[in-house]
């Protein structure tokens, strides 16, 4: 049981590091900003996801699990707003450079 | 210990001394504010692997989160002022000299850290043993708040100095007046929408690390930088308005904390013999009573410190 | 299990820490800002898998107050990124 | 070698790093950046006796722990003051430069 659970741990917070992984190559690679963004919001809200998700399947207290689905979705909220904002800025055209 | 958390600490350091030289040698002042608030962050990773976790929440809310913000808005509003006049550049001699300077500097504490006596001198096992006197589950929090209590007051008078400070830079014409620009929500914007959503559950967690703080890591200062933070937050988002620095219910608001252990501190004398002893059987409920008003002060002190001077007068 | 989380803490800060480059390259200050949100979130899934590896629950606080101080943060950063950019900067 | 001296003398190098920068930019907003480091460093020297301290089933000495959480504060408030007399002097002079002659 246990190892079965360490194996979805460790496959959810591999798959999750790759996004940060991604993220960041399509951070430093992606020739425009827009481009950049999409490569950054993949990154934020899957990478972090998915590394919530695998801690999630480690015996957890259920206020613990709270916390960090928690964190999560103040992240990814924050993260939404923020793309948002930045991409009415970052525009062809718009306020840049 | 095994090996990869000494590699994983490695690799840490390294990383916070590349942002610090960062922050040091951007050419773009924002950038290196940037750079300030990645060194907060990655202090705030540090802390949790030197067994501090009562100091990491502190560094990511005050350290970086709230000092970034403020560092930010300065460099925004002195955005063009930032490139040094040519007779301002120090020559390359001040420069070796500086660096010379420094690396003595750096070696001598390099010198000190290695040769730190064996074993460590160490003043936990007296806390472990004064510890349930207090009543308290959370060592760092007893230390404040008990045998060092008179810098924990002191602490909250400081910035009750530095608030009267930044006010008094305020021009006549708007003494007593709102602090910073107003802010107005965007109807159809997403940030009034965000700061709906995020400032309630923030508040909820600031007064849960508050609370915990007693048993666990977390506590005052931490809790009221949450507070705080998700203050100024409702106000950019133009959710409310800074209040009036003239007003007495603020004023109030700002010295109950200090009032409040100062009075219990001076109570002392009476119920134990000595300035800020607790009697025993109360030790609990005082500490509780100092630290919700003491709190609260520090909450809005630090609001109003981020806030800045007054800048709009009084209607 | 402890190592495997430490080794994916490392990684995954290691990686968003070389996003800063782009911080420094920039060219637009909207570059610089997602350089440092990419930061944040990595530092908290850092923080958060150090807390599991660890065994020290209390880092999730810390993962928590560092969520809401970075959703702070990034609004000082738009809100001033706005104000810089309205002024032809 | 632990971490406690691995990250104390991170601390050491960075007090020298903060200093380099007082001294050598002339922008006041980098000075206070450059202050903030130095005292970044000198929290993490007392970190590190902090956990060298480790020692009746507490992972570090609470009392400089204590101390640091103290500080930090303080080196917030003395910003806060910094960067309020900064703004205050670019509004009364247009400039944020302490170049007397400028």
């Amino acid at each position: 049981m246990s190892f079965a659970l360490d194996a979805l741990t460790i496959l959810a917070v591999s798959t999750g590091a790759f996004f940060f992984l991604a993220g960041t190559v399509g951070l430093l690679r992606f020739p425009d900003a827009l481009s950049r963004l999409h490569a950054l919001t993949k990154a934020d809200n899957l990478g972090l996801g998915l590394v919530v998700l695998g801690l999630l399947f480690q015996p957890e207290e259920l206020f613990a699990g709270l916390k960090l689905v928690t964190v999560w979705l103040l992240t990814l909220l924050a993260g939404a707003t923020v793309t948002q904002l930045i991409a009415r800025t970052a525009r062809p055209g718009g306020a840049q450079e | 210990m095994t090996d990869r958390p000494l590699a994983l600490d490695i690799g840490l350091a390294f990383l916070v001394l590349g942002v610090a030289v960062w922050t040091i040698a951007a050419r773009d002042t924002f950038a290196a504010v940037v750079g300030f608030v990645a060194f907060g962050l990655l202090l705030t990773l540090v802390w949790a692997r030197l067994a501090a976790p009562d100091v990491a929440p502190t560094e990511a809310a005050i350290g970086s989160g709230v000092t970034g913000g403020l560092l930010l808005g300065a460099s925004t509003r002195l955005h063009g002022t930032q490139t040094p006049a040519p007779g301002e550049k120090p020559g390359a001699i001040l420069r070796l000299a500086a660096a010379a300077l420094c690396t003595v500097v750096s070696a001598g504490l390099a010198a000190i850290v290695l040769l730190l006596p064996e074993p460590a001198p160490t003043l936990a096992p007296q806390a472990a043993t004064n510890i349930s006197a207090t009543g308290l589950g959370n060592p760092v929090t007893a230390v404040l708040m008990a045998y060092r209590a008179i810098d924990t007051l002191l602490e909250t008078v400081v910035l009750l100095l530095a608030l009267v400070g930044v006010w008094s830079l305020a021009p006549d014409r708007v003494w007593g007046g709102f602090p910073g620009p107003r802010h107005h929500a965007d109807p159809d914007g997403l940030l009034p929408f965000m700061a709906q959503l995020l400032v309630p559950v923030g508040l909820l967690v600031g007064i849960y690390i508050f609370w915990v703080g007693s048993v666990a890591p977390g506590g005052e200062f931490q809790g009221a930088t949450i507070l705080a933070a998700m203050w100024v937050l409702a106000m950019m988002a133009g959710l409310v308005d800074a209040p009036a620095v003239s007003r007495r219910w603020l004023r109030l608001l700002l010295v109950a904390g200090p009032a409040v252990f100062f009075a219990i501190g001076l109570a002392g004398f009476a119920m134990a013999g000595a300035f800020l002893a607790y009697p025993e059987a109360y030790a609990k409920l005082l500490i509780v009573t100092i630290e919700v008003p003491v709190t609260l002060s520090i909450a809005t002190m630090l609001a109003l410190l981020v806030a800045g001077p007054p800048e709009r007068a009084l209607r | 299990m402890a190592d495997f989380l430490l080794a994916a803490a490392g990684f995954v800060l290691a990686t968003v820490t070389l996003g800063l480059v782009r911080i420094l390259r920039g060219p637009s200050e909207a570059d610089r800002i997602m350089a440092a949100q990419l930061l944040g979130s990595g530092g908290i899934a850092a923080l958060l898998l150090l807390a599991e590896a660890m065994s020290v629950p209390a880092a999730v606080d810390v993962a928590l107050t560092l969520a809401l101080l970075a959703a702070f943060v990034s609004v000082a950063f738009v809100k001033g990124f706005a104000r810089s950019g309205a002024d032809g900067a | 070698m632990g971490e406690a001296t691995l990250y104390g003398l991170c601390g050491a190098a960075l007090v020298g790093l903060g200093l380099f920068g007082l001294i050598v930019h002339p922008q006041p907003l980098r000075k206070i950046l450059a202050f903030n480091l130095i005292g970044g460093g000198v929290f993490l020297l007392f970190g590190a006796i902090a956990r060298r301290g480790a020692a009746a089933g507490f992972g570090g000495d609470p009392v400089p722990q204590a101390l640091v959480i103290t500080g930090i504060v303080v080196a917030f408030s003395a910003t806060a003051l910094a960067v309020a007399l900064l703004l205050r002097l670019f509004q009364e002079t247009g400039q944020a430069t302490l170049h007397l002659d400028g």
